[in-house]
This record gives C-alpha cells, structure tokens and sequence, in this order.
C-alpha cells in the first residue's frame, strides 16, 4: 500500500485514543491524528483546543492555528485560556493528549525552547543564551503536567533523540522511576512516543522509553541508529499494522490539503 | 457613562510610554490581537518595552523586529502553523530581546492573580521544569530559586510552585465589539482577554466594530468587558490583520508568510515598516493599504454569520466620528 | 456527543446519595437556582447532607428545614430583602446543621481552586475575622489555626491566608438554556455557576428551556457550560419558582414570604412539603401547582426582551419527551 | 420639613458619594442611598452589584435582591462573583460602598453573623452556637477587606452598639490603632457609620469611632444614651444640614415603594 511515514505516524498516533475519551489536540499532525482516530474508531471522543473551542470540526483545510476561523465555525462553545489549560488540562481531567517535540530524551522530557549546541544552561549551571531560539512550551506544560496520559509526536532524527535535552519545556519522567511525584504532578506522564520509524514506550519501573514496535518499512537498526541514547529494545518488539485500507482513506479524507502526503 | 472613543494616535500618545510593561490582548498567535495598536507604537517610536505576552503574534513579532522590545514574558513564542516568528527569534538569539519562558497556561493564571490582587498564584504546572530553574532575569541563578520559589501546601505539607501575579500597565485588547463607553464583546476564545482586561492599570480597546450600547442591553451576559474596567476606545477595522478576527475576517495567509519572512532580516524590517507601518494614517488608508479585493477575500469566510445577531446595532463611520468628536469636548 | 436528557426523578436518583456532598447552583438567594432538583431530593429522602452553598436559597431553607442538612459552607445564610432564612436558622440553632461561614467571594474562590485542582487558594479575605477564628467543625479551636492557616507569600515575606478547595460530589447547577448534550446558557449573574460546573466532580443541569444545538452554534461565547463537563439535563419550566430566572419570570414575591413563614416551624414545613412537594410528580403537575395565572404574572416581565434572540431554537415538551426517550435507548 | 430618620440616614449616607466613584451597593437602603447620590450629586458614579451587574439602574420597584430582575433588566453586563467580589472589589479598586451591620463596635468591626447574648465565641475561647443565628457576612466582607473606604450603614439601638462585637463578620479596624496592618488589608477601612441619628468617624490615630455630627431631629444624649460604649464627641461637634426639598424629591423618586416614609 502507498502511504507516507507522516501518515503511518498520524495513524499510530490515532490508534492511541479510545471512544468516550476527553482529549486535547494541537495543530497540524496532532489535530489531523484526533480526527482521525475520532472518524476512524472513535466517534465519542471528545476534543476541545487549549483556547477553549468547544465542539468543533475543521472546515475549509487544516488550521493554521487552534483559534483560527478554520476550527472555529461550527464551534457549540468559546471559553478560554483558564478553562481549557487549567480546569480541564493541569487539573487532571483529560484523559488524553498529542505533544510535538524538537528533542526529547531517554525519559520522555520535551525540548521546545531552544538549541544550545554546545553549553547548555545546565552543563554551564547558568541560563545562557540558545544558538536558536524555538517556539516556547505553549500549552504543551499542562498537559505534561496534567493530562491522565499523552502521546509524543516526533520526527525520528538522531539529533532529536538526545540522552538529556537541552532544556525541559514540558517535563516527562524527569530523571527516571517516580521523580514526577516530587513536584506532584497529577498526570501519569507520557504513555508513547510516536516516531516517524515506530512505538517507543515507557518501562513501567525505570520510565526509561525503550522500542515497543517498529513500522513496516523501518527496522529496529535503523531505529538505534537514529537515537541519541543507547534505545533498549522489547524483547517482544512488534511490527506495527501497517495502515488498513479504511483508515487510509479516513485519514485522507480529514488531511484534505494532503499535507501528510508529502513524502 | 463616559464617551470613550478616541484616535489611535491619540490612545497610544496617551497611555504608551518608553520603558512601559505592555501587555497586548489577543487569542494566541493566529487569532485576534491589538495588532494595529502595536503599528502605532512604532510609529510614535516607543522603545524599551517589557511585554507581557500569552502568545507571541505579529505584533510582538514586529515590535521585536523593529528592536522595540527589552524584555518579554511569553507562554508561546511561535506563530503555530506559519512558523516560528522570525522577527521575535532574532531578537532573542542577539540578545536584544530577554525572553522569560513561562506556559500558555500559567501567563493567564498570572493575570488572573493580578487582577485579583493576589500576593503570588500557586504553581502546579511550570515547575520540574526549565521554566522553573531558567531565568532570563536572573541568568546566573541555576537551577533558579526565585522565579518560581518553593510553597508549602499548609493543608498536606505538599511542596508546589508561586507565581508572581502580573498587572501590566496597560492593556491593549483587540475586541469584535464595543460600545463607545468600552463595553465589549468578543467572538471565538476569549483566550485571557478577561483576565488581561481586569489585571492591567489601563486598558485599551481595539474593535472591529463600534456598536450601539443597545446591543450590550440586548447582550449582557455576552459583555466579558464591562466599561468600568475600560479607560479608552478605538475603531479600527480589519485591526488584527494579517490576524484572523473570529466572525470577521480570515488569517491573511500570504500575508502571514510575506511579513514574517521579512522580518527575518533588518532590511526586511525596514521594508515592512515603508510598506505597511509608515504608508498610512487613517483607518481609511489603512484599508486601501491591505486592497478592497483582499478585504473581500478575507471576509468571505465560514464565521461571518456569528456576526448576524448584532449587525443592526453597527454604526457607521460618519456616526462613529460624530462620536469621536463629541468625546473629545 | 451524547444525548444527557433524563427525568428529575433519574437524575436525583442516579445523582445523589445520603451524606454526599452537594452544591446547588444559583445566582444569590433571589436569583435563580436548581430548587425543582431540591424538592425532588427531599421526595426521594435524601439526607446527612454535606451542601456547598455559596448563598443559601429556598432550596437549602427548605433542605435544612427537612433537617436533611448536616453540615453546609456557606457565603451568606440569607434571603436577601426577604428576610432571614427560616429553615437554616432554625436548623442552626438548633444545632440540627452545622453551619461554616466563609463570604461571597471567597467560596466562588475556593470553586475556582477545586477546579483547578489547586492544592489550596491565597485568601486575602476571611482573615482577620470570625470566619477564621471561628471553624464549627472544630469548634474547640479558638482563635482556630487550621480552617484558614497563615500562609508566607515567598516573594515579600508578608502573612495572608490559605483557603481548602472545593470539589463537590455534585453541582445541580439551574441554567436558562441547555441542549441535550449539556450545552448551557445563562442569562444574569452567572453568580459561581461557572466555577462549580468545572469544580464539581458531576454536573446536573437544571434547564427553563431546551434548545436546539443550533442555538449554541449561533451564541458560542454564550456557552459558559459546555457539555464536556456535564452528566445530565434535567428539563423543568419554572424551576426556580419562587426565585426568579433572569430573562424568564419574577420572583414570587407572595410565595417567597409565605415558604419562608411556613418553614419558620416543623408544623410549617409538614404543611409546605404536602402541599409543594409531594402534590406533584411530573413538570406538567408542578406547573398546574403554581397555577396559569401565577405564571402568566411571573413571566410578564422586564427581563423578557432577553430570551428574544434564542426563541425559535426552544424545544416543544412533545420534542423533549422524544429526546428524553431517545436518550434511554 | 417632613423627613424620616430613614430618609435622613439615606441621604447623609449617599452624600458621601462623589462623582466618577467605582462604588458598590448592596440591596435595600444601600442601593437607595446609592442611586439617590447618582441622581442627586454624582451622575458619573459608577456602580454594580457584587452578582456582577453592571450598567443598570432598578425597574419596576427597589429590587428583592441585588440579582433581582428588577436590578438585571437593563443591565449593559453580567459577569459573576469571582469578577465582582474578587476582580473589582478584594482587589482594592472600589472607591466606595454601603455595608449595613447588626451590631458594631468601637473600632468599626461589624457583625452580621449571628447574636451571642451570655458567651460569645471570645469569652468562651471556643466556638458556641449563637442564640439568634443570621445571615453570615455575604460580600461584605470582600468590602471590608478591600474597599478604598465605606460607610456602615446601621440603626441607631444601644444593642446593636457593642463595646466589642459579638463576632466579626467583616473587619473594620479591629483593635484599633493600625491593627489591619497585621492582615495586609488593600482597603482603607470603614470612613464613617451613619446612623438613624448622626454620623460617627474614626479617630485619624487611635481609630477609635467619635461623635462627629448628628442629625437635626436627634442630640448627643440621645447618640450617647443609644450607644453600647463610652462615645467620645468631637469638640466640633455638628448638626447636619437637613435634606433640602431637591434632595428629598431625589429621594422620593428613588424610592417609589416609599420603603424610607414608613416612620
């Protein structure tokens, strides 16, 4: 079958959420694996956007933002920032999330912030200056924080996959075991990582992320080779189904601009 | 009731300064925000400016730009789909601009806290995280103690986060709707318009529309922003573009892409600034500026008929300088 | 989305338990509030309650007169103009229920806290007063430590309270509007509906009209309770009676006073239950009670003009009972 | 000219409103006082209810209630109790307002919680039930607490002029002196308790309530015979000018049930 990496990821990424689950998505690949898994297998999922848009479906192409016209036409209700981030994401209550990452780690830490290619701020133990500044946490914090549990989304490059990233923007297992509870979190932590190459889940003691399942067209090799830290591998390692016919054709029909087409 | 209405010229002379903590209201980077309000600053040449932002937007991308920004408190610093913001990132990567990080989630929260006057807001989220032990302030305090210090819950013993509460001088809000006394309405998220709204000192509105306060009569429970909390109005039509306005206009996406692809050098900026800062004075030649044609475009989109309800009670430009006029004697 | 039509007695039953924590949700002691869901809880025997009450109402007057009220936190005990509370009181004095003052602002506060699942919120208020001194569940503490313990602000070292959070086992929350899904609008004072929607670990509405989901996508900025946190919708015109529902019907200025003195004594109450609680099973039998001319009175009135904008979308009860059967399948 | 002591108490209270004040009223006299100063002096007086109505002037009669109908009717804004209480009022940025008081003492300190006749809370050193259980403090005490100054609006009986209150449900100096420091208090507290018979202020030091006007139908021995403690008279003692016709029209339209005539 012909279907791109973004689209196998997309759908891996669907696969994850339940019927009658309430989650938050994001933009771009996050919102398009939520519709799809809420057209594909499950109708009661309810979504909401971290600007409080209640209710609705995208018309007229993806979203250029989780508060654009796009998402916001056939909205049932507009609250926000407070609503949507605190009492329903940081409080606990959603069931389940998609976060995007620029570099993750070992243990599940984003890095959305920025680059430091040689000292970061804590191997210098003082808060320089990124080589490149990126977009910030966002949202991305509460749910990390808050949510029951969540999916990271990330392109699979080894310059992404780092033993410790530069900097946390939205915290995962921190160093590892049960060093959430020092900060009380109330969200169970990340449940995946969804790569462009395949399924990396947590240990459930060390919260180390090892190989759980890789895709049809990649291989555990190429996986290890494209992660920065030395990627345990399940001793039941799975291949994922690749995409059904059905769900390919649900996928395509809520990415209209087919822009997880692009190879 | 006092007539509120005034010039944008007149509004950013007035409640704008060097050196000021500027907040701007608007619904994350791709949504509404005082956008226009933002061109008059540079214009009038304000500089050193601490900013408070929930999200960055063109506005913040611009000011950055144009080197007008000292220090910046952000929950977002992306334009989400379009990219990040050049005019912001290079700012920050030359230190010219502080960037201190906080979370969409928790920008709001502190405004809230300042609204309510609180000493602090506790933190459960921002903190085992480098939101917490990085600050731009305060760089060589790692892992900082200060910016979100340590509380205990007297109730568990638990250990959390504290927020400072944030109360900006001034708050220019973008707004569907308001009336010339300074109630208003707001179409799509809220976002933290409400909480900018009641934690700033002064508080600036930008609406698209100036309608009749029978429309807040008929309305009330729509009116988030009530004229006590409002020092000053401005009528600014297609104000948040190349934003979009929720029941108004679309996202300008070429538009979104051109500006902030010029913004990524000074020459871009400088050009940007000719073209679309410096070429106008009026709302009307503002307008001409963005073409009838691209007006039309962005217009004609899924959301106008969340306006419906309340177009009889828009008024028109001659009423809304009548209006104008009468305030200022 | 899932159609949450259920009947007053499902809900009650379904919804509520002895000894539960309940929170009513109203607009003050005159303003609206769920007291249909009130009645039908006392026809189902509830008791030992543990009720949230950020103002009681003739809800909670007529619960504690039932001595169905163990303990309640409360901002004001009150009927406003129309008196003391008979009911409370008596059952106050008495000793029958323990009552825990807190104010109007500080228990919307404390919602706003359980909502955010904040381990405690700041209270600059409620210090340096009874209401922290004085704690009922504990009354052998005095001046008492632990219902609102000192708390250090990190950032100046200053002293200032720290109030628990509330997480109700139920709001029974009584709105203007609601669809089958638990989309809702309120008309007035949202008072702490709002914050006790999300606070609240289950959410009953208690809806005037049902509307079309329509109605919801026209008003978006209108629904300030939208179905992700609500379990059920009750439909019950008039549900509020004798309080008033903004944009509905007046309060019952004649039957305010009359409850109130009914409930004054245990003779007064036996009397009031037969004849307004136990006289009546369906809304159509409820509606007979208060009578067509009572009501035609009541919903003449100067709020009406604000239900005019949502009319068309009002569902028949021919379409309510339809959906409600639905809803069961 | 023909007045009630009512009608005397409303007017001296509303003269202590000034135009372009951010005021609060509560119901009944508060709210009567109120909007006769709006209309009398204060056109620019800016006042909403602690529902969070904002804009609207009664309808139909002096409301049952400050979310009454006949308060809501032609309101600009409804916002809520957080915004109210909290945003507006606790917050410090009220100019002005109208408690009312069931007992008050020396420092200002009023009780609107309930009647202790033998033991109060303070001599028991615990918390005993009242005899005569009332209305607790509502928002008054977000106005105590956070009002630039208010009036205490109270019916002059020596019962209710307490040396110490009973209970207090909403702080007015306290022990006097600069004890409100001691809770970091935004308000400037209480600025003068206006009675059925004059007017008292707290001394500038010792905050200490005084006899500082009384009205032209009572005397200093009648205030001083009606009050609980030892009231200290002010050697400028004055006698307030009496409602002039202007006024009591004012008032007279305000109060259309004639609430303020009963004598």
């Amino acid at each position: 079958m012909d279907y791109t990496r973004q689209e196998m990821m997309a759908i891996a990424t669907g696969r994850e959420f339940s019927d009658g689950e309430l989650a938050i998505f994001g933009v771009g690949l996050s919102m398009l694996a939520g519709f799809w898994a809420q057209k594909n297998h499950a109708p009661n999922l309810v979504a909401f956007t971290e600007g409080g848009v209640f209710g609705s479906t995208p018309v007229g192409g993806l979203p250029w933002g989780i508060e654009d016209n796009r998402i916001s036409a056939n909205a049932t209700s507009f609250t926000n920032a407070v609503d949507a981030l605190g009492c329903l994401v940081a409080s606990g209550r959603v069931d389940n999330a998609v976060i995007g990452a620029a570099q993750i780690d070992k243990f599940g830490n984003v890095n959305t912030t920025g680059i430091w290619p040689a000292e970061t701020p804590w191997s210098a133990g003082r808060y320089v200056l990124p080589k490149v500044r990126l977009n910030g946490s966002g949202g991305a914090n509460e749910i990390a924080v808050g949510a029951k549990k969540y999916v990271i989304m990330v392109t699979h490059e080894k310059k992404r996959f780092a033993d410790k990233v530069d900097y946390i923007s939205s915290p995962g297992y921190l160093n590892g075991g049960n060093d959430r509870q020092k900060y009380n979190f109330v969200g169970g932590g990340p449940s995946a990582i969804i790569t462009t190459l395949g399924i990396l889940r947590p240990d459930p003691i060390t919260k180390e992320f090892y190989l759980d399942a890789y895709f049809p067209f990649s291989s555990i090799e190429e996986i290890k080779e494209n992660t920065g830290w030395d990627l345990k591998v399940s001793p039941d390692v799975k291949v994922v189904p690749e995409p059904t016919e059905e769900e390919l054709a649900n996928l395509r029909e809520i990415d209209v601009t087919g822009s997880l087409r692009k190879k | 009731m006092r007539n509120k209405l005034i010039s944008m010229q007149e509004a950013v002379a007035k409640y704008t300064w060097d050196g000021m903590q500027y907040a701007h209201g608007g619904a994350l980077p791709v949504g509404t925000d005082s956008i226009a309000f933002g061109r008059e600053m540079l214009k009038q040449g304000r500089k050193d400016l601490n900013v408070v932002s929930n999200c960055n937007t063109q506005q913040t991308n611009l000011l950055a730009a144009a080197g007008a920004i000292k220090r910046m408190e952000v929950g977002f610093a992306g334009l989400e789909v379009y990219g990040f913001a050049n005019g912001l990132k290079r700012a920050v990567e030359t230190g010219k601009t502080i960037l201190e990080d906080y979370s969409n989630g928790s920008i709001p929260l502190r405004l809230l806290g300042g609204a309510l006057n609180w000493p602090f807001v506790p933190a459960t989220v921002n903190i085992g995280c480098d939101q917490e032990w990085c600050c731009a302030d305060r760089p060589d305090e790692y892992p900082c103690q200060t910016k979100i210090p340590k509380i205990k819950d007297p109730f568990t013993g638990k250990e959390y986060g504290a927020f400072t509460v944030l109360k900006p001088d001034l708050a220019a809000i973008h707004v569907t709707m308001a009336d010339a006394y300074g109630n208003a309405i707001m179409l799509g998220t809220e976002w933290s318009r409400y909480e900018l709204s009641r934690a700033a000192k002064k508080v600036v509105l930008q609406a698209d529309f100036i309608v009749d306060t029978d429309c807040m009569r008929q309305f009330p429970n729509l009116v988030r922003i009530p004229d006590v909390v409002v020092d000053a109005v401005v009528y600014w039509p297609l104000g948040a573009w190349p934003h979009c306005s929720t029941g108004v206009y679309d996202s300008d996406e070429k538009e979104m892409f051109a500006m902030n692809a010029a913004l990524k050098t000074d020459e871009g900026y400088q050009e940007y600034r000719k073209k679309y800062v410096d070429s106008y004075n009026t709302w009307e030649e503002y307008l001409d500026m963005i073409g009838q044609e691209k007006i039309a475009q962005l217009t004609n989109n899924p959301t106008t008929f969340l306006m419906d309800p309340y177009r009889k009670w828009i008024k028109s430009d001659d009423a809304i300088k009548r209006l104008m006029s009468e305030g200022r004697q």
